[in-house]
Parts: C-alpha cells; structure tokens; sequence
C-alpha cells in the first residue's frame, strides 16, 4: 500500500505496495493507498492478452540478446530479466505524446514503444553509442552515466509546461527511468528539486531491482526509496514491480496527473533483477542463490500467466503461439545483429558539431591520406 | 547607430537581441532574473520577456545545465548563466558527458544548441573560486566549442552569434573587463558581424607576435603600445576562439616575426599557451628565432585578492618574455 | 511544532516550529512536537545573560566588519545580521569535542566557539583564504562554494564512528552549516543520502534566512526545508530561527542524539537575512521595504532583552555594560584588521604542495629572479 | 620475493601492504567491498580488513570524494576508488575545488592525503564512457600530483607510495593493461622503490625520443622493437608522473638525439603532449631537428568500440611520426 502501513500480499515488503495481480495470479480488483488514492485496471480480454504477449516478448528478446553477447556478437548487455512487468506496464501505460528518459536497461519500453528492438543494439554491439532521434521515437538515447537522464527529462518537461502542453488529458509527460542506486546521485536528486519547484509534468520511475551492481539497497538508503518523494514535496507510490498491472495502473495515474498540470510522482517499482547486472558481471559474488530461488516465486510472468489461465483468458495453443512468435522475433533480431555492418573507420569523425570544426576536418583528412597512403604501402 | 558601451552592457544588448529574435531562446541560471545577475548582465531582461523567457533557477549548477539540455531536445535554445568560474564545476558531468557528447552519441540526431556564460579570471579582488580561469578544462573537450571575447562590439556580437550557432557553446566573458567600455554597432546583425571562430589581428607589427584572448587583450595591446616606444612593432593577436583555435592569423605573424608570445591568465601547465606553442613550433618550424614563450598565470591555486596582481600577466611580465624572446 | 500541524505563536509559518521564546519575549516552557520529542532548555540567570552578551557582541561585530568593508578594509562580507540567534544557540549547543563545518557566514557559531572573532578576517580582508587549522578550533575553515562542507562533515563524522567516539555521552558529534539556497545542490542531497545510509553522527543545520542572494526560497522548494530529511529517513525540525533558546534546546538535542549513536537530524532554522547577501549586494532590486520591516518585529536580540527585562534578569546597567563591552571587543578587531600585515608576494607559491613541487619551486625561483631583476632597474 | 604478478593483481597487493601498513588507510568506492571492484582490484580486501577499512558506498561519486574529504580531516588516508574514467565527473567539484585547493586555503593546516583511482583509457571494446583518458583535467589543476603506470613493478610500488604521500594524488591505472604480466618484488619497500614523480627511460636508443605514459608505454616500445628491425634506435622515456611532470631525462634525451614523439590516448588538443612539446622546444631549441610530433587520440569523443583501433595510437602511427620527424 502506497505511502501506507497496511501490506498487500504476503510477499509485500515493510510498508507495503500497490499490487493488483499476486505472485499466485490472484486478481485484486483495486487498493486504495493511505492517501486514499484507489488504482485499479479494466483491460479486455485481448488487452490482457496483449500484455501476456508484450512480457513474453521482452523476455525472449532479452534471452536472444544474452545469448548473443555470449557468442560474441554484442559487447555486453544488460538484460532486463525479472524487470519486464515494470517496465512492459509502465511502457504501455504512456500515451502516443509522453516522452521517455530510459537508462541502459529499458529495452523492454522500448519494445511497448513500438520501436523495432534492432534500435538499441548498435550500442551494444560496439558499432554506435545508441543513436537514433529521441524526438521520432519521444525516447531519448539511452544513459549510460546514472542519473544524468533525470535532469534531461525534467527539462523536458519544462518545456512542455512552456510549450503550454499540459493542463488536460491531451497534454504531454514525461517519464524518466532509473535504478535504485541513482537514487544517491546529486543530479537525481536535483532532478526532484526542479520537478518540485516548477511542477514539472514528470514520472520519476524508479525500478528497484535491489542491486546496484552488487551493492544491496541498504547501501543507498536506511528506508524505502518511495518515500525520498516525500522530501522533495511530491507524492511517492510503492508498486509490486512484477506486477504489469500495478505497474501499468500507477504509472498511467500519475501520467495523467502530470499532463493535468498536477506535476510530479516518484514511483518506485519494487522488483528483482534476476540476472548479472550485466554480462560483464559475476553475482555470485555478492548474492546468494536462496534469494534468487525466493523472487523466482514472484515471477511477472508465471503469475500472469496463471492468472490468464484460471481466468480461462487464454489457452495452451495461445501461450505456444506467443511463445513462436516471440522465438521468430527473436531470430529475427538476431538476423538483424549479425547483419549489422561495421562502421567506416573514417566515420568516427562524423558528427563531432552540428557546424564541424577544422581541427576535426584536417584530422579527418589526415587519416584519410594515412590510410590511403597505408593501404599503398606494403602493409 | 554607433554606441559607447561597457562590456557588460554590450552583451545585455546582444541577449535582449537573441530573446528578441527568437522566441526559443531562453536564459536560466542563479539570480538571473529580478536581479539581472551578480553583474546585472541580464538587467531587465525577466521585466522584458517574462520569467517563462529568463529563469531563475534552483541553486545548483548541474541542474541548470542538465535541464538546458532537455529544454534544448524539446527544441528551446538555453543560455546558461554560471555565476562565477569556479562555480562551473559542479555542472562539469552534464557538459563534457552530456552537452558534449550527444550530437554524436545520437549520431546527428539531437543537436544541443547550448551556450553556457561563464564570467572568468581575475584582477576583481575577489575571495577563492570568484577569480579562476577554467577554459582550457572545456577546450581539451571534443563536442564544445569555446569562445570569449575581449570587447563591447565582439561582446555584443559574439553572444548573438553563439545563440544562433547549433554548436554547444562556452562563452567566457572576462568579467574585470565588464565595465571597460567601446564602440558597439547595435544595427549590425550577428550573421554580418566578423566570423564566431575565427581570430582577429588586433594590432599590427612586424617584430614579435603576441597572442592573447578576453582578458588579457588589453594587456597585450598595452604592452604592444609600450613596446612601441622603445622602437619594437609588435602584433597582437586576439583569438577570440579557443577551441577551436583559429590559428592561421597567428602562423602568418609568426612567420613574418619569428617570435611569439603567448598570455593568459589561466595556470601554465596545460594552459592554451601549451597548445598554442606546440602548434606554432609545428607550423612555423624553421621561422622561429625562439621557442614560442608563455607568460601566463603561475601552477598554484588562485592566490587571495592582496597578491593577485602577482599572479597575474601584466605589462611587464610580457615585455620581459619579449626581450627573453628576443635574446634567445 | 516540529514535522507538526499545530502552531506556536502567531509568527509561526505554515507547519509550525520549535519557539521557546516569542517575539515579544514570552517564554515558552516546553514544545513537544507532533512525534513526541520535547524541547525545553533550563539556564541559570547568569546564562541567560551570557547568552545575551554573546548575541549583542556577535552582532556588533558583524556591524563593525560592513563598516570595516564599506571603508575599503575588507574585500567582501557576508553579514550575519538577523541570524544572531540561530547561530549563538546552535554554537553553544555544541559540547567542546564536537566539530563545526561553517559555509562563509558562520560567525556567530565561530564566536561561540571561543575563536578569536578575528579569524577570518584574512579571507574577507584578500590577505589568506581563510587559514585555519580545523582541528585545532574544531571549526572548518569556512567554504564558499555551496554545499561542499556537508558531504565534509559527513566524512568526518563517518570517521568519528569508525574512532569509535559514539554511543554515549562523551561522543563526538559534527555539525555542518549550510543555506536554503544549498538544498538544492546535489552535493546536500548526496550528504544527506551517506548520514542516513552510515547513519552518522551529524547535525544537519541549515539557516533558512528565506532568500539565497535574489532567489526566494519558492526557488529551492515547495515545501518546507525541515521536511527534506523525512526523505532520507532521517529527522527534521523546524525551529524559530531567531530564538536564541529555541536554537539551543533543539541543536543540543540533536548533538545529544548524534553522540549517542542515534544518527543525523537536520535542523531548519528559520530566520531572515536582514542586511544584503554581501556587501556587493543590493537586495532592494528583490525585495520589498515592508517584508524586512515585518522581520524586524521578530528580532532575536529585542525579544531576549525584552524576556530578560521581563524577568528581572537584568537592568539597564548591565545591558550597558554589555554594549560597551562589545564596542570595545569591535575596535580591537578594528586594529587587528587594520594591522593585518599584506602577504608577501612570493608566499603565493607557498603551500601548494605538503611535498612540494619542482614546478613550483622552478616558478618560485623565476619569480624572485625577476623581482629582484626588477628591484635593481630603473622601474 | 619477485613474482610474475597481472599489473592489476600488482595493483591488489600493493593495496593490501599499504592497509596492513597504516591502520588510517581506507578504501572507499562503488563495488570495492564484496565484489572485490569490477576489475578486482580490491579482491578480497574486505574480507580481510573488514567494512571499515574497505568501504562500498553510495553510488555518487561527489559523495565518495567529498566525503574523503572529511574523513582525511579526520586524520585518514582515504584510497577511492572511480569506478571507470568516464564516472569520475560526477566528482569533478569535489576534486578541483576541495581536494586541490584545501592544502593551500588552510595555509598548510590542513593535509588531504587522498589517493583517487582512476581505471583509464581505451581498448577493452566497452560502450561509452568506459574507455576515456582524462588525465590533463587534472594535470592542468594546481594541488593536484597526478601519476600513471604502466607495469606490475610500477603498479605494486607506485600504488603505495601515492598512500603514503601527503599529497592529494590522481592514480591512473591503465586498464587494458590490467591482464599483463611482470615481475614484482614484493618485498621492496616504497621508500626503497623508483621515486613516485621521476620519469624513467624504458628502453635506451640514441636515434629519436618516444614519450609515453600507461597504457601507451607498451605501444612504444614495441614501435621501438620494430624501428630496432630497421635500424633505428628509439629511445622510449615513461613519464610515470604527469604532475608534476619530470622532464629532464626527456630533455637529455631530446639533447642527444633531435627527434620527439609523444604518444598518448587522450585527444591531442590541450593533451599533455601539448605541455611536453612545449617545454621540450623551450629547453632543447637548439638541439631539435624537427618539431616535437604528437600521435594522440583525435579531437573526437571517444568512438563506438568496433572503431577505437582507430582512433587509439597503434605501433604504425608512431612509426609514421617517426618517419615525418627524420624526414622534416
Ligand atoms: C556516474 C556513474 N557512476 C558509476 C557508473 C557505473 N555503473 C553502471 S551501472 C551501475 C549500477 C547502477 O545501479 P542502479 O541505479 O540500481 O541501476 P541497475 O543497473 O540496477 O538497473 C554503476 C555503478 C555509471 N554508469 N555512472
Ligand atoms: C556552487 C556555487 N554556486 C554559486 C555560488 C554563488 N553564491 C554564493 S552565496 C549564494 C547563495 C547562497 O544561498 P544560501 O545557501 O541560502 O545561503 P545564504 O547566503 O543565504 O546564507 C550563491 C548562489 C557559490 N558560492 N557556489
Ligand atoms: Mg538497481
Ligand atoms: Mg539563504
């Protein structure tokens, strides 16, 4: 229960959260936090199998990308495992003109975004740092330094405040994401002043996977990171993170709110990231595999999957057919990577300054006249 | 439509101008607003334009910066003010990791049009970090440009031209300069005015070249006017562009006097007078008659107000390095 | 009342504060906040009337410092002028193992720590930055750029827990001073973030004189500064900044409880500046004659004279003899200010280094060289 | 005692003698305690000295150094840790202004000896900001000593002599030579080892002058190997402190053999081979045969991992400036 003492669920951590689906796929038709806030979610039938289809798919790409970088295709990753119900409710919850600040980790928001997966893979590759146009996609490049991407997003939504494009349901907001350990940056931090003091149409959208590499929570704060909202003035709702429907309740809500001009939320998504925190990474080193086992039982997927099946929402011919498309998207991608071409040599001198330098340019020429000359020679 | 302004003046003209101009320019910073700044550079101009249009802004500086550039992907064209030097440093992460890196990380796709004003050096009697020469921190930094100017008429134009320049742009104002005062041509549009990145001969002579920006141009030409007395021509050059540098003016001067000098404020060791003697003794190889010297601010921590005219490059200093050049 | 919803007298803000002594010298026995804590103080007659010689004094001197900058004397100052209560109960607050961080107009606190006032006088008068030795006074040297000595006070207070010197009476605790403007710096925020996670021996003690140089504090926050600290899980109070008793009982409180091993509280005091930001301020250009006017009812030196009258504490004679008594103390830091010897020029290469530096010893010999070149030409 | 060790487990061990060493020395960053570091360099430190000497942290780099700050007041000597050299912005405030500055502003009263670490520059194929080379931030700043090495040997001495400076130090470790193996010997003592601020020459040759320093020594000399092939004596000098920096080997090299080159990674504009080439042409005017030649990154942010071979200096690029050098 948000901002609350009462709990919800017997996996709810202190101080509880909003959830409406149970590790078990029990429905919970609404919770009204201490605040007397009610969520709740009224989605068809298809809707709901929508949903199902989106996690699925995210996992699936995620998996191809893991096993990818493990055959040497991509330099690293970081995959989302055990985060897709944050992230798929959450993305889905964004209306067509909300912008989204994402980190490294949000390819599943991406994925609701309707954005082709390929996109982010040029970065981890190694063959760009990510590039693409946030404006066409209203999905900024990914952040790789922590925090910084919360400024950007507040000013963005300065601007929209600016552009007068809030103060009704066809206004414009703003998401941005971040993990639980950026919550100890300066910047993220300043990020909630600016939010607050200029009611920014924001979404502070903090998925907290319990680990900062390998530094547990207790390492960035002493209480549950929600409530940081509360010492910038602005509302913080805990939400079970592996629950696409709470996600996707909360994060609607407080959008709304801040297209309404009732500025900013911070939601904290209390999930697990399943895996290393990146390919790079050994976690067991600094965590220990009982507590992996007991958030396994909390899976976003297997509970709504449960949840379809008791519902008699969707059949085994369904789950095997998301199943296959999600294996062909996934080939796909995978066709796509290795596909991917390698960036010219002398192309890492493009896009310096939008009005070029001459330094830039005689070094550029420079190295062409090298390589040619290099390329004439014996070598 | 000639007028007599001092710098500071010159360059609240060229804001008003850039406000006026284009309704996506907008100035934020600490105190910018009611106040007009610690040095009342944007005087009037929140009466003017409205606190949508000139922000004060929470006090903190990577907050002013990280905002800018999502206010600059939502299409504005943010001008930073930094209230002194030395207080650049807490936005130092959102400039050379974000403003700096973006249009390429985006491979083109976002431009930041970014100006961040900084007023720096010393010579104002000022307590610690009010005096401080930062430049060469953002000239090393690939993705920012980096200019100053060092007179009403290139005040006035230079920020104008900063503005409408898609590039991210530092512009250092050489704060003890603000109240000196020149001729600024206010009809003169920024695309008429002489070239944002490019030097400028600000004195002609044919015996030593000397080679300053912002603040110390004054000193230069000063002591170019001293010099002049004893028999010695020397030119001065104003680089107006620190990164990049525009270096052309300067090879061509070397090469008819065969020695330079460079002057700033900024601590020796990896100050642009490094950069610029590398150069030179690159091009000009076989025109020098002396290493290039550099008469510049000593490698300490900016000292208190009562022993900066120490610290500081002064008429002397320079002179001393032109006869050291010269008795090579 | 602290973190409350009840009010004590009518000059309270929205939220209330910790008031012990109201504007027109009414002395408050005891104040028990929302969360239980109660605040009181209990001083003999003869403390009462050092606490008012230590208001009187700390303010005459601040008078004689603008007089000494606006003759030229000084390069700057920052005036403490309204401050007077919040700093003089804080400083006495502290036990004699405990450890300041000052920002730049920490004077009062300086005083009260038995420091000669005219210490920092080199900073302000363009002859030092400033130096001290912070160990010795148990006083940092005070720091200009905004909000730095938190995350300062922070590291030390860490090391004091590392030293073993909590948990019990004779614990050390830290101190760190800072604005309202600061709140918003990253660098609080990040202090904020380590006290609660390391659980610190730290007072957080923020003046809120309502404006940082031009900028209202509508600027840094839409709530009340003292509700920051629920956000990191610490405790914050709000007290009547220009109660001198108030700012005593709560600071020694918070001391008291950081010794003991309970961890930080930040303590917003809320006052006013009545004078500029500095000397090279002019806050008519931001702020309106009658708002100053409106503060002056509230002034802590009047309303402690007046409880002192009140109260038979003391007479005419002795609020005379406090006056002359700080006359006297001011013209000597008159003198030692005007005899302050300028640095020699060469000193500005001392100190740079505890190792030293051949650069610098190279730029320090060439230095000589050239003045004592100098010295012997025509110049 | 000599053991073939990874310059990162050099790195280790010399970690662990200056903890056994002083019980004031700490180790504070993001990942150092139960993770060992995300290049192991703090492995098993925690374990052995306990969460009060080997500190994981809040992820917030100001804080890690800020709060250094307050704990070297408090009489240690923090030893932190940046994760990666595009991460130590964040803390760029911090370092500049305080940990530089406060020796000096106390008049001496106060001692800061902190040791940050930096794992730099490029080649280990990562994404952004993992692979930058930002020592001239530093090295421009006064108060600051900023040191690098390039060899297990260097790394286990070099690591603890930084510890047991007084002075605030800058420690950059070249990470893609963290897997590279040499001998150490692990009973030398600082005080009995290389002293930390003196360059030393790495190969002797009496024909041209390469300069390097980390993760570029090892380039030079290999350049060196293969101009021996051709006949051509390449002497290779290894800065190890890029401040101060200890140029006189450099110069008696320069003296003999008329030809410099300096390698490094960072971008070449404002670069330290900028500082080096000038200082060189000031002290050596006379003997230099060409001017003093940089191989550098470019002045472009650092590139996408499947394009850094490009951009890093490689054995052909000095070679070629080699070649330019004797054919100017
Ligand atoms: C300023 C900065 N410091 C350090 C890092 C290195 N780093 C990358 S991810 C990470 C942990 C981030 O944890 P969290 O914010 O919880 O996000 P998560 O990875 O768990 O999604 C760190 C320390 C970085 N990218 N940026
Ligand atoms: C990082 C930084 N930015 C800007 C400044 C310039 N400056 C000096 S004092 C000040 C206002 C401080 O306000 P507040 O924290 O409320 O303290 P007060 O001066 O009111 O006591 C500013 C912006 C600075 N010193 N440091
Ligand atoms: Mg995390
Ligand atoms: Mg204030």
């Amino acid at each position: 229960m948000a901002n609350g003492e009462s709990e919800v669920g017997a996996d709810a951590p202190a101080g509880g959260f909003v959830q409406l689906l149970t590790p078990e796929g029990e429905r919970v038709d609404s919770v009204t936090t201490a605040e007397g806030v009610t969520y709740s979610v009224s989605f068809t039938d298809e809707e709901y199998r929508e949903l199902y289809r989106d996690l699925v798919t995210v996992r699936r790409l995620d998996a191809e990308a893991t096993a990818l970088q493990r055959q040497g295709e991509l330099g690293i990753w970081a995959s989302l495992l055990g985060q897709e119900a944050a992230q798929v409710g959450s993305g889905r919850a964004m209306r067509k003109q909300d912008m989204a600040f994402p980190t490294y980790r949000e390819h599943g928001v991406l994925y609701t975004r309707g954005i082709d997966p390929i996109m982010p893979f040029g970065l981890f590759r190694g063959v760009d740092q990510g590039g693409w146009d946030p404006n066409e996609y209203k999905f900024n490049t990914y952040t790789i330094v922590i925090g910084s991407q919360t400024l950007h997003a507040t000013g963005y939504a300065m601007g929209v405040t600016m552009d007068g494009r809030t103060g009704g349901p066809d206004g414009e907001a703003v998401i941005a994401y971040f993990g639980d350990g950026a919550t100890s940056q300066g910047e993220v931090n300043e990020a909630f002043v600016w939010a607050g003091v200029f009611n920014s149409p924001m979404v502070f959208f903090c998925q907290n996977n319990q680990y900062a590499i390998s530094e547990p929570l207790e390492r960035q704060t002493r209480i549950p990171l929600y409530r940081r909202a509360a010492g910038f003035g602005f509302p913080g709702v805990r939400i079970d993170g592996n629950d696409v429907l709470a996600s996707y309740a909360v994060t609607r809500s407080a959008l709304d709110n801040a297209r309404n001009g009732n500025g900013p939320t911070l939601i904290e998504a209390y999930t697990y990231r399943m895996g290393a925190h990146t390919s790079s990474d050994d976690p067991t080193r600094y965590r220990i595999a009982s507590e992996v086992e007991s958030w396994k039982a909390k899976d976003p997927i297997s509970r709504f999957k449960a949840f379809l099946t008791k519902q008699q929402l969707a059949d085994d011919d369904f789950f095997g057919q998301v199943d296959e498309d999600a294996r062909t998207l996934a080939l796909n991608l995978r066709e796509q990577v290795l596909a991917m071409p390698d960036p010219q040599p002398i192309s890492i001198f493009d896009n310096v300054y939008p009005n070029g330098s001459p330094l830039v340019d005689a070094q550029r020429k420079q190295f062409a006249d090298y390589q040619a000359a290099f390329e004439g020679s014996a070598h | 439509m000639s007028e007599t302004l001092t710098l500071g003046k010159a360059l609240n003209h060229g804001l008003r101008r850039a406000l006026e101009n284009d309704p996506k320019v907008v100035i934020m910073g600490e105190d910018v607003g009611k106040l007009g700044g610690v040095f009342r550079i944007t005087d009037g101009l929140q009466k003017d334009f409205g606190e949508n249009r000139v922000i004060d802004t929470p006090l903190a500086e990577a907050g002013i910066v990280g905002t800018a550039v999502g206010l600059a992907i939502r299409g504005y064209r943010p001008v930073c003010e930094i209230q002194f030097d030395g207080f650049v440093f807490p936005a130092y992460n959102q400039i050379v990791a974000q403003v700096a890196k973006m249009y390429y990380r985006s491979l083109g796709n976002v431009r930041l049009p970014i100006v961040i004003r900084i007023p720096y050096g010393g010579g104002i009697g000022a307590v610690e970090h009010h005096s401080e020469s930062p430049e060469a921190y953002f000239s090393h930094t690939p993705g920012l440009k980096v200019v100053t100017c060092s007179n009403s008429a290139d005040a006035y134009s230079m920020i104008q031209q900063a503005i409408t320049s898609d590039d991210p742009i530092i512009f250092f104002e050489p704060k003890r300069r603000y109240w000196e005062k020149g001729e600024v041509d206010l009809s003169l549009a920024p695309q008429d005015a002489y070239p944002l990145h490019s030097s400028r001969v600000a004195r002609e002579g044919g015996d030593a070249t000397l080679i300053a920006y912002g603040p110390m141009v004054r000193v230069a030409l000063d002591a170019a006017e001293a010099a002049a007395e004893d028999g010695r021509n020397l030119e001065v050059i104003d680089l107006r562009s620190l990164s990049p540098l525009d270096l052309d003016p300067v090879y061509a001067s070397v090469r008819k006097t065969g020695h330079a000098v460079v002057v700033h404020e900024a601590p020796g060791n990896l100050g642009l007078g490094a950069e610029i003697a590398a150069r030179i003794t690159e091009e000009c190889f076989y025109s020098l008659e002396a290493p290039v010297l550099r008469v510049t601010g000593y490698d300490v921590p900016y000292p208190a107000a009562r022993v900066e005219e120490e610290y500081l490059p002064d008429l002397d200093r320079v002179l001393d390095a032109v006869d050291r050049s010269f008795g090579w």
